[in-house]
């Protein structure tokens, strides 16, 4: 397809804007204006809906494909969150912060407020800050706040330990915050090795970061017992919430021993992707972090009204412009609403289902590094595909032909080939089934005809693209 | 009601699943968790249909003061959203999608952020941009943070006339690291450029200025980036982009690095967010920025095609020792700017901005009708201005907002000694009426 | 600002396409179009952006009564729509498409059309569906004009019962032609068998009644299609999609033709339009049917498609010997309609009915519980009733209505003899507080 | 794709509805219940979301495709609009049938007045009626209201004079108000032949329906002469506003001689034809009709405001459920008011400047009937393509797999293979020339390759469909 700049027409108008109704400005002075006009692309209003449109229908989505992609919960987006979030579009956030203002935001505060107690709940955490503004952010914040509170008890640690099949974001974002990381090695079950963990603890790691279910889709039983060790050296336990829409209702990170858990919204709380972003990334602390927090901070008052912190010795800051992704949040806060305790206990259990179910499945076809029951997503190698010379990509690549986006494929790192199915508890079994005959047929083509798979995709507009062109000559921009 | 939500399996399906996977119950999925690590307490009400969520929200909208008219900014700005936006924008395939991880079924995706890179880079005058960040305060950050690895020294300085929010993140995001920030004090709402000379030597990795300044002043930062060069630190200038329809850019005045807050281009006020940030800079830069980039290439068959590129600088390669930490972005907030602009297209863009600030000015002249009341003449302004008023300045405020006007920003918040001074705001949506409005209920309230 | 709305030529392109024609100027190519022949005055006023246009259709909306709670029915129902209806069916494909003439690229609507008709059959237990008429009114008229062609009689026989628009519109379409509309005064808010029976000869075409009746009675027609047959007439039906959740079916009575208006199958009230009527009938009826209709076929290699199918009885081929002038139907709404009822579903749609039963009932029992209203119990109801007032139900409506409820609609504009009496309407959305205050509200109107 | 019966699982549950907040009531008597619930489809929210999803990318469109549909006036439909017409979505019309309801309803009334009021002055006509749901629907009710008026002078005409290129729609419209069509073939340029019209007319003809341009896309510039005879016979004179777009703000059929007015709104006034529908119809009269319109009529009290008139001893009565298909007469109102007199003259420029500007560029390549000066369409002929094998339906075809809408073909009648072209004033000038050279294309395939073109289309998801099986093996319901 053309790019919209090649579309584009000198002098051509789209959107009309609204007459003026007051005189023209004396102009600026020559050295304050630009040059020349930017070069925005100038098309007909139609030619422009046309171009949208069709880009669009280049793309899988959750709405047109099945996207069992591992680690990103691509479930179903309700609908009517979308209809929730545009109900507070009007508000302008700069109202809350001007002297009476509060009194006029009670709807968008009470939410906040109200959202962080569901979210405490579900985390069993004693207060839940909603202003980070995607699960990365959460999780710098959060060892920020780690930092603090060991700051404040006069402490500077040095490490941040995490195990290596962790989430890229982990280490990267503590690595933000200050700290110098210790990567422990896998054990058998994809946990962090228990010696090894042991060997590395020591009073200079101020937090052990960890996702649990972890990364292959296990629950590691000693979870509380790694907690302790942790937490007999003065480190506190970070929770990525990456994994949380396996547990919902059924374990609490705050119960097994965790201090700071963070939790993506457009994981678990099933507000959309949008092709990568805006999500939101509330963080759960102990009470003993609460003072630490970033600010504005919602609090209620003795009459139950709202209001906001803005000024605390302690805290660490802000983290973002104002009150964190807000429509983010609504859709969040509507979709907890809508589901409640028993809806909410019934998302960790069919996504536990369907991704065992997949693992039985397939289990005959692909090499499972660890047969033991998993959570809400399996781990399969592409190890024995591998010697007729098919990658695990190349099993992806073939799933496109057939209809599926592909599943996460090269994470996590510590198994070879990896491929990663989180089917999420939306989908129908029908669609699993699909999907379990496709891999099936592909781990089939390996064996008798593997050129099918590393010459697909075919069906799409293009196919396998020259990565390595597009950063030796880099062109980011037209 | 069903509490199924979204869960599709009958109890049949149900039963079948679990006897080919061999168990007996769902529970017994959840058998490895040790008794002892479930969930304590779990109280989250009952639930309800589409229905009844959705008439919880319009009560809850319903708590808010309805029909506020904001002449107020604070980074965030009521402008005209076209029709377009929401509705393209809202495309299923676009909403639901993620990352682009896999380009040959995502070029939509691809081929949309190419597009708006390109638009940050024509709007800005800089050769490369990223593909978004977060919000305009945490483009600052990460634009220190990038000046500071690019020229491996340890200190930002920053304009005290920088949007109060941005600076505050910044300090956060810099706060364990080990690097200073130095912050000059603004005088008469511009830079004090001569503060500036003094703390510049050759441990600074960079300045952040702002351009137009919280107080609305609108600046030339271009003989700054020669002072910068020659001591081997970097111009960061944060910008509004509406203004950029009539603006000196950042290019033209030699930035590096420019960032800013999306927001006004076609995300709605939402009560701050989700909005995106956007980075451009140098093209010399470019293996040092942060955020995903979309680059430009071929498939086996010569046809052009987009994917994310230079990912070796990301954390989900790199790990700790990436560029950043960041992995979702704002693409959906982005695609919205890029629509937005294309909408408006490069004459839309420049006759926005001038009716911005012609209804600025109107503004200006009118609230200066008023006994006591004068304006902030230090520099020219775009759609912003900072005013002195009579008495102080949060009180007018909080009359006004009684009467459902958000009359402006005081100031005193954020600066010391401005206890009377407020910044007005004052986009295309303001009509002639509500300026005027404004204007009588001001005088009203500071002289009774 | 810009008066070229949506016609993009810049004056360049203008010039050049000019230029190719070989004229001079766009007025040129009017020439043929004599002096005397043009527009004598165009007073259109001046054009204005889609911001100021949506401002004056806000104010516009902002002068109809706000939050009216409606126990009103007429033929419109306010019921709950699920958001995926609104959100699928305005999907631009579906939106922007126009009638499926060239199949190929058009399986969308035409597959989702042949799912209409089938869930159409399903719903009225008949064999054949066309894809939707006008509304329900103009599908009653179509139905009778259907049952002339196939009886090739001359008379209509219409149960006083049925909605009096629909027999308006009936009348309206009927008016022209050589045949005899014959009304039977309602009895007790039911059909008068007794007159019917001395009414019916050999030179009936056809019977329409309605279920449930505009009073809001239900009736079981099974025993009026035997006789109707019996003398070679048809009997047509008017039902209340929503009721058939779980009401006797047409299809279960016997009914030959069964109509009526889709609006409360996902389609808002959008004062009175659009809907769509729908239409279903004995397969034996089928090539005697107005309207569209969508078949399944194959394409070369076999593989299932659907297509436009018996056009031979459309307009556009029969010209003025075709089963009816409609041209345009409502695909768009008949497209909401199918997804409204796949999103409730079999068990959905029974449920949906069984609230509607429930509220009625109890808001049955609230009223009656005023002194001096009784309920008219003829027979059950669904989610309709008629009450009779101690007071004309004109002036107590018109009291309500001050007060923001819609309480009721009164039966002395449409039958004589009604002064006192209402029909009110108690659909799924009315919740027990709301239904609680008409009855408060009514007692305070009546008894002070 | 599947049907969605198809998809269907017994027992799956898709949207919830709210929980009951009443007591259950006694049950129906048995013999007015329905034996066996309604088998609708059964699936989740998600799969709904998809199948629906695909199913629309199955189709051509216009914001996806240029939709050259003669006839048919496939313009860009601006999006505003939409939201325009939810302002709107939760009045219930019945409120201004109320005692009082009137004063409840001022804007929606307001509405519907001020509609009119424009239609009128762009049509020339002295009222409006908006209650008509279709193009079709309005011709009936004008013919009606012609019988009507014809009835009140004492007379009872048999016939309706339509030509031999009119729309289906007219000759049937008047059929169904119980006239006779006599048709009259046309003479060279397309318009009736005015020795045959002359012949034809006679006291009994009631009406003649004509559009004007008219469907070969000329205009007749004996169009006043014909209204004088028809006249002068005390036949009114019916104009077809289905090519409205080529003369907005220069030619008014009222202007010209004619008496009733139908406008569709689906057309010219850009609302969106959703697949086929709704559409909206409304008719423009002049003085002496008004008396015969139908009813509610909304009429301006002297104060004012906004009433309904209910009751007239002349009215033809009623031709739908309540004020017409207001949602679609909301979106022309918000065009009409976007576009403005400005605006609206514009559209009939680039239309028709677009029209002549294919009908150059195509002429050297297909046979051209009539080589005139066009309006807002062309009509060619395939007549040259016919000698190769090649029909109109082939080149159609052809056009899908280079992505354009096939315009209409075999209509008018009046021409033989005929191609007709209406390109719409919101189409620039790429798209033209890209449609342009996509049709010299097929004309040069007609000569070199016809296989390419029988054989079309190949890129959709179905190739050419058996009609005659379709027809024959009827199945209307899965």
């Amino acid at each position: 397809m053309r790019l919209i700049y090649e579309e584009s027409v000198a002098g051509r108008r789209g959107v009309a804007l609204p007459a003026s109704d007051v005189p023209v400005s004396e102009s600026l002075p020559e050295e304050l204006l630009r040059v020349v006009p930017a070069e925005l692309p100038q098309l007909s209003e139609l030619d422009l809906v046309r171009h949208f449109t069709n880009l669009s229908r280049r793309n899988f989505s959750v709405d047109t494909h099945f996207y069992p992609l591992g680690s990103c919960t691509m479930k179903y987006n309700p609908r009517v969150l979308e209809d929730a979030a545009l109900l507070f579009e009007a508000f302008h956030p700069m109202t809350a912060l001007l002297p009476g203002g509060e009194e006029l935001c009670q709807g968008s505060l009470g939410l906040l407020y109200d959202l962080g107690q569901l979210l405490a709940d579900i985390t069993g955490m004693d207060e839940v800050c909603t202003q980070p503004l995607a699960g990365a952010q959460g999780e710098m914040t959060g060892i920020m706040l780690i930092a603090a509170y060991h700051r404040a008890r006069g402490k500077r640690k040095r490490y941040v330990l995490v195990p290596d099949s962790s989430h890229g974001t982990n280490p990267a974002s503590a690595a933000m915050a200050g700290y110098e990381i210790i990567t422990v090695a896998s054990g058998t079950q994809g946990d962090m090795d228990m010696e090894l963990f042991r060997q590395a603890m020591n009073d200079q790691v101020a937090a052990v970061m960890m996702t649990c279910p972890n990364t292959l889709g296990l629950f590691n039983p000693r979870i509380r017992e790694i907690c302790d060790i942790a937490h007999s050296h003065d480190a506190l336990m970070y929770y990525d919430g990456a994994n949380l829409n396996a547990i919902l209702g059924r374990v609490r990170p705050g119960d097994i021993g965790f201090d700071v858990v963070h939790v993506n919204l457009h994981k678990t709380f099933a507000t959309p992707h949008g092709g990568g972003g805006p999500g939101a990334g509330p963080l759960g602390v102990r009470q003993a972090l609460i003072p630490f927090l970033p600010l504005p901070r919602v609090r209620m008052d003795e009459h139950g009204r709202l209001c906001l912190e803005t000024e605390s010795e302690l805290s660490i800051g802000r983290c973002a412009n104002f009150f964190g992704n807000f429509g983010v949040l609504a859709r969040a806060y509507a979709y907890i609403t809508m589901l409640g305790r028993q809806g909410l206990m019934r998302v960790s259990e069919a996504a536990v289902l369907n991704a065992n179910y997949i693992k039985e499945r397939l289990k005959g076809h692909y090499e499972l590094p660890h047969d033991l029951p998993c959570m809400h997503e399996c781990v399969f190698s592409a190890s024995r595909q591998l010697a007729q010379g098919v990658h695990a990509i190349d099993i992806a690549k073939y799933l496109i032909d057939r209809g599926f986006h592909p599943p996460t494929v090269y994470f996590p790192l510590n198994v070879r080939e990896a491929i990663m199915i989180e089917p999420t508890e939306t989908e129908s079994r029908a669609t699993l089934d699909g999907f379990i005959d496709a891999m099936i047929e592909a781990s089939g083509l390996a064996e008798s005809n593997p050129r099918v798979l590393l010459d697909a995709p075919l069906t799409m507009p293009v196919s396998r693209l020259d990565e390595t062109k597009a950063a030796r000559e880099l062109k980011v921009c037209w | 009601m069903d509490d199924s939500h979204y869960c599709p399996h009958t109890p049949e399906e149900r039963g079948e699943m679990l006897d080919l996977i061999g168990v007996a119950s769902v529970d017994d999925l959840f058998a490895s968790i040790p008794e002892e690590l479930r969930a304590r307490t779990f109280n989250i009400p009952p639930g309800m249909s589409e229905f009844e969520a959705l008439a919880r929200m319009r009560e809850l909208a319903a708590e808010n003061g309805q029909g506020i008219v904001p002449f107020i900014g604070g980074g965030y700005f009521d402008h005209l959203v076209p029709s377009v936006v929401s509705h393209l924008a809202g495309r299923s395939e676009f909403y639901t999608a993620y990352t682009p991880y896999q380009p040959e079924c995502s070029q939509g995706t691809l081929q949309a952020l190419f597009e708006y890179q390109t638009a940050i880079c024509r709007l800005t005058d800089l050769d490369v941009s990223n593909a978004s960040l977060y919000d305009g305060a945490t483009a600052c950050a990460e634009a220190a943070m990038m000046a500071l690895r690019v020229t491996g020294r340890r200190r930002i300085v920053v304009d005290g006339c920088v949007n109060p929010f941005s600076r505050q993140v910044l300090k956060t995001y810099l706060g364990n690291l080990d690097v200073e920030v130095l912050e000059i004090e603004p005088l008469d709402g511009l830079l004090n450029r001569g503060e500036l000379e003094t703390v510049l030597d050759d441990g600074v990795a960079g300045l952040l200025v702002q351009n137009p300044t919280f107080f609305g002043t609108v600046d030339d930062y271009s003989s700054l980036a020669d002072l910068l060069h020659a001591r081997g630190a970097l111009l960061i200038s944060s910008v509004y982009p509406v203004s950029l329809g009539l603006l000196k850019t950042p290019g033209e005045m030699g930035v590096d690095i420019a960032v800013g807050d999306g927001q006004s281009l076609g995300n709605p006020l939402s009560f701050g967010g989700p909005s995106f940030g956007f980075m451009a800079a140098r093209k010399a830069l470019v293996r040092n920025m942060p955020g995903r980039m979309v680059g430009e290439t071929v498939d086996g068959q010569g046809r052009r095609g987009y994917v994310l590129t230079l990912q070796a600088r990301e954390q989900h390669i790199k790990r700790h020792r990436a560029t950043s930490n960041i992995c979702s972005n704002q693409s959906l907030c982005a695609l919205r700017g890029l629509i937005f602009l294309s909408s408006l297209g490069r004459d839309g863009l420049t006759e926005l901005a001038r009716l911005n600030r012609d209804k600025s000015e109107y503004a200006k002249a009118r609230l200066e009708e008023i006994p006591g009341v004068s304006v902030l003449r230090s520099a020219p302004t775009f759609n912003e201005f900072t005013v002195s008023l009579p008495a102080p300045a949060g009180i007018a405020v909080a009359a006004l907002l009684g009467q459902g006007v958000a009359a402006g920003v005081p100031l005193s918040t954020y600066y010391r000694d401005s206890e009377r001074l407020m910044v007005v705001t004052v986009t295309e949506k303001r009509s002639r009426r509500e300026i005027d409005h404004l204007a009588r209920q001001l005088e009203v309230a500071l002289c009774g």
